[in-house]
Parts: structure tokens; C-alpha cells; sequence
């Protein structure tokens, strides 16, 4: 039990420095510095340098594209990444996709469709939710009827409506849980589609969110014509595919090295923000609540690590992933309180509407310049992916045995 | 004591509900919303000539209704239930109460315009380095002349009157030699930078260059004092627009419970849910009660430290109750689409208006808790 | 609306104020401050004086010799007993039973028990709880046989095991919920029984609570013969009383005038303890526990005098009464937290122990003496009279129509 | 990074396991409480010789087994686990851990009495008016003599010798000026007065007048930067002992939930007692991510700030498991007479241990988060 770095993590880490110094779009921090939204060619710009440089996918096996990257490397490599503010990856084709097909999917599947992820070439999207199926997403109808083609081929039918679809408006691809036996049971007969956007018959439409945002869609398929070699593992067996996808997405969502990054963020604002004469730092109470930020998150991280070592020696993310995604939104939705809290006044002023993209002058601080979007933005993180109260669920259901 | 209303205060209520729901319903309210001018003149001229809910909170002398705090309450509470936009916080409370305890000939003067509902006013009292500390001023008034910056000046954009907090003397953050001053919001030397709030109204940076003030603009010279009261009355009464705001987000959130189905039952039927809704519930009632509290001791010794102890309680209601509805909707409930995230935000705001909830604790420790 | 006192309450709070000056016996002033647990004769004591003056059941009713003193007279004499500390009453007869008798019993049990209770000659508990049947009161399975005796009159014969039995070591009559119909549903077939103490069958057993204390009993019902007129309201019905004095039970137990004495009390207790140079009420993070302590206690005290208007205005005591149990609880445990955390290292020591009853010498501040068996003991207060999870589920029923 | 035992920390863990399953149920401990004394010198008997426990974090050249804070956190947790009295945590942990940074003849001569059980040492350091600060003492050491009163000395009434802190020069709070003693428990002029402690232990006032102190007792002479080091060594210790006591208290409660049954169901199907349990679980996992955090940084620059955080950690865990295990279990957790009540005494003490969640995370900042 030891938590040093040997010579050669610490070499790593001089050489993933120097990379990140040597090779991130410098045009990208200025954009997160000024508060503004990143856009499509933005999360791409980075992708591109990664994939160039062969770590885009340190998760992935070395065979579909992996870097082969001990669990420390790997550490490393997102505290790294983090400390540097560089862009978030998008998920969906490389956590979430990429392992359901390098795990489940046909040789041709692998073929066709990991390389383009690795690439950035195809932009993925994620087709789980509907209207009437939040939290209890199997109880999804949206249906996938098969056929025979004219051309003597097998084909899906599908019909029905998505909904929350992150970034569906940029999407080349999305996967899709659909049902292809409506006589079974709930989780039974659900099946996993990669269905190319394109396809005629399928519309997608904003949803606007309380910040003002463009992040999430509808999506609506009406007789979207899907092949059937598109669909990943067993017909009506999808459901496997996307436990283990969801377990997949909470390890990734405990975002323990961006909490760090914006707790010091945080701290600069505080230190930057006069309260009474002195640093809003200096309010003993202010500063008690990031002393307890930081208490959390050490807790966090120093569970993320042991789940990681388990991990590393065998299991993989099991139930004990719901925690992280627990605490993990919890302090990232804390951070945005502070956040707010630390504008103080300046927290009301929403310049978004005030006509469509115009951002052309601001008042107050930068710090405080989306602070009360980015916090109702973020409430989303402790209802989507499982909320935290199905996470509480599936812990006492599967760790505790209740 | 007693913890009824009359019979005018209730139907002063009823009338401005019944106003409310017939006019000023969520489809309406979003149209004003994105019109983008933060507020609907219309509604202010029906507030003041339909209604006459405008002279409520004042003396039949000045052509009101003879109410005070009461009044404020009972009004705020119903515009807090239909997230009003209109300026009745910033005009009534503040400027008709400034001027109440001012008295005297610019409240003739003054006054009877409010409850015709012509005239406006707007509080320039914070600065962008002075958090929420009153005290902490470096707009200065010498020699006649005002300059400096307000921020974010709630309603300025259509405002009359600006009622203006300008050091005249001392330090940066010295009690003394502050002055309140009432100036025409068109006077010269004023410009404006006009935004809207997360909440849909509009408010503005205020910046004075060389403006001319007369003594007969300054409504008292040593104002610190008479400040913190209106602020403690405008703390009440937004406490109040917070009561109103969070009955709300716990009747709708409490509806959809029973409505939206998960697993095959309504949410509702999940105990932890049900006992969210509960403690709700609980934070709703001890927020009305702090409330009362608060309103009904106004005129009292323990003015201020009843108005902090009732914005910390109300301000943690405002986020508990605020976040667990919007929980509890789940991903409908952050989208622009529906009522319940606009209530939110509303009560997002409302937890740092006048003071966040550390703020009022430190206040209150300052009044009643030294060592 | 309004929160000023008439001229009359405020010469009636002089009066009051006056009486319990002159009147309430000073000795226990000295226990209090030293300490020591109340026994039975200290209760006793000032339940003697109450009882002389007319004074010792102001919440009854006029003709079965309550006070008729106003809502607001209530408030201030509450208010003015526990600003001066006086030691508070048993709830068993006073507040819990006589109610019942008063409400539901005949012109003989009233007769016989109610100037009983006024002048304490009754000592009572309270027969509810059995080791199965905790929040759930319903599941009772004390049994109750009718027969006749040989006298020719009715008598039940009563069978079964009762536990957290408050004082019932010193008892002389205790109410009992007993299964009058087994085969009736759970909340039917229950009566309401009045059981002298003395009656041969019965054995009280102490439970000793972590602080030490012999608080708490079982009692052991052996062939039990009660006659039947001592059974309030119809056979089978007692459910009507249990529910009546369970929401009776949950008003008292806000307890705001005991709180804020002792809010009061670690004030004072913190402007004594030293931290660091400085008083540790100078402490900014406790100074804070005491100032949302008071707001808590405030928005507790105001809720409860709307509750007490809406009362006096024609509405008994609802479901919101379950508010005020959670809250006071809450209140009422967090004070122990605060006195144990003033304690500091003084807070281990532990007396009662050394020695049965070995009193004799102690270390530290006497504010430090017994926080921790005080700490240890109120955890039963959000347990008890219906457990706070309970209390939720009322409320979620009864008012939010879950 | 590496965040596995080693073969022999696994067995050491399981022997104590085993020997403290086999010899240290709840009733064999619950009579040792009732008599009074504390501990069970048998028990510690075998530790030193049945088990060899006492030397698993000294070096070979002292006899022991060549460990360290590895080795003690282990331990420490198995002694959670059965809510063991006797004195490790004094005299392995904190006195040995003294003697271990000193080193020289001093260590040489008093190590292997710890190994071999026969010395036993008690940490004579917090002051009555002290509360948790170990620079604020009033026991002085001046020309050979101390004088003083050390409060609620843990194990002091079977002690072999007791390490003690005292002033040697300076204000009352000065960080300079204050020597770590080893002098032996009988020296003429210490009194005692002993009594129980809500865990079951004895601690004890120790009082000096005019205790004659030669050089060859003073361990060190400026002292306070080695306390605040073996404190926290302690304190990482107690985090341990705490797991082992959060662990049981958990696993009690689940258990319990699963049997026991209300409104014809176990409790444990109460959705609320589900995410109740769960969120208990959350807490314990996050303890011992802390105490193992805190455990390896001991030897780095990091140290103070691990500890206080992983103490701030442990202590609301300590607190929020200990309560809710109560709660859930009901009255019958308030007992005598279930282990339940005894597992939330020891967690409500270590609560406040080495300094309250305040206390260190007041510390914390002060070391990391100056302004």
C-alpha cells in the first residue's frame, strides 16, 4: 500500500505535461477563460491532436485503439488533463458506444465503426429516454419491428420517440435501446441499435434548458428503416448491452479532476472578491464550505482510486460505481452553488436572452458571468444517467442485498 | 397576539389572486418574458387603476388604503405565487416606505404618483465592490454633485425615480456620512446599461457622472439607519414573495407526483419521495411562519434581527425546496418548457437578494449573539 | 395580526412571574444546576404547588378543573416555566390519560380519576409499546379475555408484554392498549384500559438506557383481572383514544420554552469554555450551530403559535402536529450536540458508572458532567411517541394526500 | 500507486480477527466494563505474547515485526471492530510512535518493554482549559520540577510511564517552549483521580506538584512540532479504529433491518430505510478511503492536512452512522442492552477525539486554504 509515483509515472507525467503544453489549441483556453460555450469544432480540435498522438481511448484494449496505460497512467493522465483545463471529450462514442461495441459488436461492427470513433469522424448520440420512461428507462416503447427487405435483406422498423438526447443536433450516429419483442417483460426484448441520423424519418428537436442552453433534443423516429446488422449482441437481449454501458458512465461521471480544477477556480474568485473590507476568502464561512468541498472531494477521489484498483486487479465497475456518481454530482453541483454564491448580486444578470448570442457586453466580474446558467445547467447531472436516488436503489438492491 | 388577517387584507388577497389567475398566467408571463422588456406596463396600469392594490400600504391621507407591512406581505405573497415581473418590491416597498418614514413634503408630493401608478422607483443602493453591505459605498455626493456606479439596479429601465445611497463623507465602509437621495431617473449625467435578469425583469448598471443634486433631493443626510430599515422591510416582503414562490413549486411538484408514473406507480407511492415532499412541506411552513415573524415585528426593537433570522430560514427554504422540485420533475423540470423551473429560478434568486443566507447569520450573530 | 401582548396578558405574565418566584420550590433550582437527576418527590414537589393554586392543568377544560386561561395565556405561562427553569411536569396523567378520560370516559371514571391526577395522589404511565409493535403501534398483541366473574360481574383477564414503559416503577395506574377481538383487523378490535398498578400478575423490569438511566420499564402482564368499567370508551374502540392522545402527545413534545431555556444555557456554557485564547462563543463555526439553532427554534416557536391560533379558531390539533414533534425533536437533540461538543475532551468522563449512584466527586465544568448520557438519552426523542420516519409517513398521508 | 495489503498485514489482521471473535464477544467485554477497571490485563497478556501484536509496527532491532502505520491502521480497525478497551492507541500508536521519531537509548531501552506488554504508557498532553489545542498548556516544567494538571488521561491508572507534555518557557499558548516527558507513572508528587469514561475505559486527572524531572526524561526539548506529529499518527489511528467501529455499526443495522418487521414487512424493504442504510454506507466507504489516505501521507509534507481532513471525514461519518444506526434499530438501540448503543458510544467519542470536525477543519485551512 503506497501512494507514490514510480520513476516511470513520473516520467509519464513530465511527458504528458509536455504534450498538453506543447500541443493543446491554445485558442481553447481563452474560449473557457471568457466563459464562453464550447461548440462542436471545439470538443473536434481537441479530439483531432489526441487521436493523431494515439491517446484519445487509454480506456479502450490495445487492439481496438487502447494506449495500454496502467490504471495510474490513466490517473495520471486525467488529473493531467484536468489541471490543464483542457476540453472534455465528448462521452458518447468513446465511453460509452465504443466499449458496447469492442465488447459485444461483430468483427464487421469493430471494423466499421471504431475507427471512425477514434477519428472523430463520426459524432455519436444517445437514444435511451423517453417521455414516459425517465428513471425506469425500461419501460421504453419505442418499437423495432423486423422485416424483409425488397432487396431480400433483414431490416427494423422502427417508431417511436427519444427524448434528452444530448447533442443530437450534431450527430452522425446514435445508438439506440428500442423494443423488438413487445410481448415480454420489461427488460426482456429490448434490443441495441446503431442507427445512422441521416436515416429518413428522423426528426430532431431542441429542448431548450433553464440556462438558456441547446444541449438536449428530441428526437422522434417515424418508420426509420435500421439494417439489421446494425443492432450490437443478441436480438431482445439489449438490455445487457446498457447495464453495462450505465455502469460504464458513472465511473466517468465522478469527474473528480474537473471538480478540481473548478475548486480552485473558486478559490481564485474568492480571492478576487471583496466581502466586507476583506477577501471573500477571508469570510470564515465561505471558506469553510470549499475546506469542506475539498474534504469531499479528497473522499471521492481516494474511493475512485480504490474502486480503480479493484478494477485493475479483476472486477470490474460494479454497483460500488454508483457512489461515485452520487457524490460525484453532488460536489459538481456544489461547486456551481458556490459559485453563484460568490457573484453575489452580480449572480442575476442573464445575458443570453437578451437577444439571441449576444454576448457583446457583460457586467460584474467574468467569474460571475454564467454562474447562475452553469448552476441550473447543472442540476441535470443528479437526475440523468440513473438518478441519484436509482443509484441509491441499485446500491441497496445489489451491495447491500435489500 | 393574534395570527389572523382582517377581513380587508384577505380580500385584497382574493382580488389580486383572482386578478392573477385570470391575466397573468404562465403563457402570458413568458411572452412579457421574452418581449425582453422585463415587464408589462399594462399589468402596472391594471395594479393601479383596476385593482388600486398600489395605495394599499399607505396612509388615507396620501390617497391610500391605510394598510403598512401586512399589506406588503399579503400582496408580495400572490405576486411571489404568479412570479411577477412588475416593480411593486422596488416602488412600493422601498420607495413608498423611504418615503413613509421620510414624511413631510416630498412624500405629498411623491406618494400620490405611486398609487396612480405613475410613478416608479428604482433602489440604486449596491455597488459592484460592496457585496451586500450597504455601507460599503464609493458612489460619493460633493458639492452637489453625484458620481459612481450602482449594480444591478433592479427596474431602472423604466423607473422615474432612482433612490440613491451616496457616501457624503468618512471611509469606504464608514457608518456614518452616507446619504439617501430620491433624483429624477432622467436627470442628466445618468446613463444606464440595461440587461435582463435570470428571473425575466429587467435590471441596469447605473453610472453617475457629475449629476446635479439639490438639497431638496436628499430625503435624509445621516441615512445609514433608515437604510437598513427599508431593507429590512424589503426583506419581509421578499420573504413574503418567497412564501408565495415555494407553495407553488410544492403544489406542482406535489401534483406531479401523484400524475407521473415510474416502474408502475406514481411517484408519489415512493416513500422517498413522499417524505421529500414532507420535509418540503415542513421547510414551506416554518418559511410563512419566519414570515409573519418578520413582517409583524418591523416596528419593533428586534427589527433587524427578526428580518435576518427570517431571510437565512427563507433562503435555505428557497434552495431546498427549489432544487427538490425541480429533482423531483427530473429532466422536464430544467427545460424552459414548463412553470416549474421558472419558479426555481425565481427562488435561485431570491436566496442572495438583500443578503445570502451567511450573510443574515452573520448579521443576526452581530445583533443578538456577541460573545 | 399581531404579535403584542393585551394589557391584560401582560399583567398576567407579572402574576405569573411573580407566583413562581415566590413559589417554586428553590431546591430544585440546585439540582438542576448541579446536574442531578429529578426523582419522583421533585416532580412531585412543584406538581403540589400547581395543584394548590389551581394551576396544574391549564390546557383542561374549565369544568374538570383547566385553568380557562386563553391560547395566549398558555403561551406565556409556558413560556415563563421554562425561563425560569422549573422543572417539568409528567405527561402521563396530566396530558395524556386525563384528556382521554375527559373526552371519552364516564361520569365515574371521571369521578374517580380525573382529581386524581390534578392533586399527582396518581402517579401513571403508559402501556403502548410491545417488543414487536414498536412504530407500529396497530401490531399490538397484549391480549384482553372478557369474563365474568364470580361475583357475576365483567372483568378482563390481561395477558402479554409491554415495553418502554416510562416510570413505571413508580406507578400507581397505567393506561393499556390491549387486543379486546383477535380476529379484527389491526386498528379494530383494540380497547383502551385503565390497570392499577397493583393488580397481582403485573412485574415492571427496568431497562437501563446507554446514559445509564432507569428511565424506561418492561412490564409483564400475567392473568391481569381489570373490570370492565374501567375500560374508557366502547370495547374495541380503543383506537379512537390512542389516535387522540397520539396527536395530543405530538404538540407538548415541540417543547419550544424547555429549548430555548437551554439554548440559553450552552450560551452560557460557550461564553465560559475557553477555545484557543478566546471564548468559545467566539468561535465563528459554533457561534453559527447557536444562531441556526435560534432561527430553527424561532421558525419552530412561530409555526407552533399559528398552530395553537388555528386551534383556538375551532380546529383541534391535526396532522400538522407532526411538524412540530419532528422539528422539536430535531431541536431538542441538536442542543445535546452542541452541550457535548462545548464538553470537548470533558465529555468522556462518565460518573454514573464508578458506582452505582457515586455522585461524589467530578472533573471538569459541571456544564460538562452529564452531556454525553443526556446526548445518548434524547436519541429516543425522535423515536418515540411515533418515530420522525412516522411522523413523515402521517404527514405524507394526512396532509399532502400520499 | 498501490492500495493493497501485504501478505503479512492480511494475517496479521485475520489473527487478531480470529482471536478477538473467539475471546472478545460482547458479553466478555461487557463484564469487563462492569467491573470496572477499564481493561483486561489478560487480554493484553495476549497481545504481547499469545499474539505478538504489540511489536507489528516496531523495527526488528527493537524486537518487533518491522511495520508501521500500515500496520497499525489494520490493528487499529480490528480493535474498532469489537470496540476494544485496552491501550493500544496510548501505548503502541502514541507512545511508542514518540519513542520511535526520538530514538536513541531512550527508545532502545523502552521499546521492548511495549513489545514484551509489560510497559504501558499513557498521553498526559490536553489541559483543562485547553480544550483541543496541545500548544495551550499551564503544566510547566521549570528548574527539574513540573507542576500541572493533564485532563482526561486515557489508561493512566495502569500505566507504566506517561508521556507528558509541559511548558518550559513562554505564554500560554506559545508554539515555542514546550518539552515531551517520559517519566514513569509513580514518580512522587503525580496524583491521580480515576474514573470511567462512556467507552468503557478508564481515564484519569493527573496531577504534578513538584515532580522531579532529570534530562534523561526530556524526549525533546522544543517539542510541539513532534506532538502535532504523533497526534496525527493518533489520529490516523482513531480514523482506523473508527472504521472497524462504523463497519459493525452498519453491518448491525442491515442486519437488523433485514429481521426486524413493522406493518408486516422487514423495515429494511422502507425505501427510506433503504437509502438511509445506503447513504451510511457511502459514509463508511468514504472513511476508510480517508483513514488510508491519511495513513500513507503520514510521512510526507501532506501530513497534517491528511489527518485533519480524514479526521473532519470520520467525524461526521462517526456521527451520521452512529445516529442513524440508533434511529433504525429504535428504542432497543438506546439499550444496555444491545451491542448497537455501545458501538454509538465509542463512535460519539471519537467524534471529538484529537479535536472535533471544527477543530480540524479549522486546521485544514489554515495549512491549506489561507486567503
Amino acid at each position: 500500500m503506497d501512494l507514490n509515483f514510480s520513476a516511470e509515472d513520473v516520467a509519464f507525467r513530465e511527458e504528458v505535461r509536455a504534450f498538453i503544453r506543447d500541443h493543446y489549441p491554445a485558442y481553447l483556453h481563452d474560449k473557457i477563460d471568457e466563459g464562453e460555450e464550447m461548440e462542436k469544432q471545439d470538443f473536434l480540435a481537441w479530439h483531432k491532436v489526441l487521436h493523431a498522438k494515439g491517446w484519445i481511448a487509454p480506456a479502450w484494449p490495445v487492439e481496438y485503439g487502447g494506449t495500454g496505460w496502467t490504471a495510474t497512467q490513466r490517473y495520471i493522465w486525467s488529473e493531467e488533463t484536468a489541471r490543464a483545463d483542457c476540453v472534455r471529450l465528448m462521452p458518447f462514442g468513446l465511453s460509452m458506444v465504443g466499449p458496447v461495441i469492442y465488447t459485444f459488436g461483430t468483427p464487421e461492427q469493430k471494423a466499421k465503426f471504431l475507427p471512425r470513433i477514434l477519428s472523430g469522424e463520426d459524432w455519436w448520440c444517445q437514444g435511451y429516454s423517453e417521455p414516459g420512461s425517465g428513471s425506469d428507462l425500461a419501460s421504453l416503447r419505442t418499437r423495432a419491428e423486423r422485416f424483409t427487405g425488397e432487396d431480400g435483406k433483414e431490416y427494423y422498423r422502427v417508431n417511436g420517440q427519444k427524448t434528452w438526447t444530448t447533442m443530437a443536433q450534431h450527430a452522425d450516429w446514435g445508438f439506440f435501446l428500442v423494443r423488438t419483442d413487445p410481448a415480454a417483460k420489461m427488460q426482456e426484448g429490448i434490443s441495441f441499435l446503431l442507427i445512422d441520423m441521416k436515416t429518413p424519418g428522423i426528426t430532431v428537436r431542441p429542448i431548450i434548458t433553464l440556462g438558456g442552453e441547446h444541449e438536449v433534443n428530441e428526437v422522434w423516429l417515424e418508420d426509420v428503416i435500421v439494417p439489421v446488422e446494425n443492432r450490437v449482441f443478441h436480438e431482445n437481449k439489449g438490455w445487457t448491452c446498457a447495464k453495462f454501458l450505465l455502469a460504464h458512465e458513472r465511473t466517468g461521471i465522478a469527474g473528480v479532476a474537473a471538480s478540481k480544477r473548478n475548486v480552485e477556480r473558486i478559490k481564485q474568485v474568492a480571492r478576487n472578491t471583496a466581502d466586507g473590507g476583506d477577501a471573500l476568502l477571508a469570510n470564515p464561512f465561505f471558506k469553510r464550505k470549499i475546506a469542506e468541498l475539498e474534504v469531499d472531494l479528497a473522499a471521492l477521489e481516494y474511493t475512485e482510486l480504490r474502486t480503480l484498483a479493484g478494477e485493475s486487479s479483476g472486477k470490474g465497475p460494479g454497483p460500488e460505481s454508483s457512489l461515485l456518481k452520487i457524490k460525484g454530482t453532488e460536489i459538481q453541483q456544489r461547486l456551481t452553488e458556490l459559485a453563484l454564491e460568490a457573484a453575489g448580486t452580480y449572480g442575476a444578470p442573464y445575458f443570453r436572452s437578451m437577444g439571441e448570442g449576444d454576448n457583446s457586453f457583460a457586467v460584474g466580474p467574468d467569474s460571475a458571468r454564467r454562474v447562475a446558467p452553469v448552476y441550473f445547467n447543472m442540476r441535470k447531472t443528479s437526475i440523468y444517467g440513473g438518478s441519484n436516488e436509482i443509484q441509491r436503489n441499485i446500491i441497496a438492491k445489489m451491495v447491500l442485498g435489500l | 397576539m393574534d395570527f389572523n388577517f382582517t377581513e380587508e387584507q384577505t380580500m385584497l388577497r382574493d382580488m389580486l389572486s383572482r386578478y392573477l389567475a385570470d391575466t397573468y398566467d404562465f403563457d402570458t408571463r413568458q411572452k412579457v418574458v421574452r418581449e425582453g422588456k422585463g415587464w408589462n406596463p399594462a399589468v402596472w396600469k391594471a395594479f393601479a387603476e383596476e385593482l388600486g392594490i398600489l395605495g394599499a400600504s399607505f396612509s388615507e391621507a396620501h390617497g391610500g388604503l391605510g394598510g403598512g407591512a401586512i399589506e406588503n406581505m399579503v400582496l408580495m405573497e400572490e405576486m411571489g405565487r404568479a412570479i411577477v415581473l412588475e416593480p411593486y418590491l422596488s416602488t412600493v416597498v422601498i420607495g413608498g416606505g423611504a418615503l413613509k418614514h421620510v414624511g413631510g413634503a416630498v412624500a405629498d408630493a411623491v406618494i400620490p404618483g405611486i398609487i396612480a401608478g405613475t410613478t416608479r422607483i428604482a433602489f440604486a443602493a449596491y455597488e459592484p465592490q460592496g457585496r451586500f453591505y450597504l455601507n460599503d459605498l464609493t458612489t460619493t455626493l460633493k458639492g452637489g454633485m453625484l458620481n459612481g456606479q450602482k449594480a444591478v439596479v433592479e427596474s431602472a429601465a423604466h423607473a422615474t425615480h432612482l433612490l440613491v445611497t451616496a457616501r457624503t463623507g468618512g471611509a469606504q465602509r464608514d457608518a456614518g456620512g452616507i446619504a439617501l437621495l430620491l433624483i429624477p431617473a432622467d436627470a442628466p449625467g445618468i446613463t444606464r446599461r440595461d440587461y435582463l435578469t435570470v428571473h425575466g425583469t429587467s435590471a441596469s448598471e447605473v453610472y453617475f457622472e457629475n449629476v446635479a443634486v439639490g438639497a431638496e433631493h436628499v430625503l435624509r443626510a445621516d441615512a445609514l439607519p433608515l437604510i437598513e430599515q427599508i431593507v429590512d422591510e424589503a426583506t419581509a416582503a421578499v420573504c413574503a414573495e418567497a412564501c408565495g414562490v415555494l407553495k407553488v413549486l410544492h403544489a406542482q411538484t406535489l401534483d406531479y407526483a401523484k400524475q407521473r408514473k415510474q416502474f408502475g406507480k406514481a411517484i408519489g407511492d415512493f416513500q422517498v419521495i413522499q417524505h421529500r415532499l414532507v420535509d418540503m412541506f415542513m421547510e414551506v411552513e416554518q418559511a410563512v411562519s419566519m414570515t409573519m415573524m418578520a413582517t409583524l415585528k418591523l416596528d419593533t426593537p428586534e427589527r433587524s434581527a427578526a428580518a435576518s433570522m427570517a431571510k437565512a430560514k427563507v433562503g435555505k427554504a428557497a434552495k431546498f425546496v427549489g432544487q427538490n422540485a425541480v429533482q423531483i420533475h427530473g429532466g422536464i423540470g430544467i427545460t424552459q418548457e414548463l412553470a416549474v423551473g421558472h419558479y426555481f429560478k425565481r427562488a435561485t434568486l431570491i436566496e442572495n437578494l438583500f443578503g445570502s443566507v451567511d450573510f443574515h447569520l452573520s448579521r443576526y450573530e452581530g445583533i443578538a449573539l456577541a460573545a
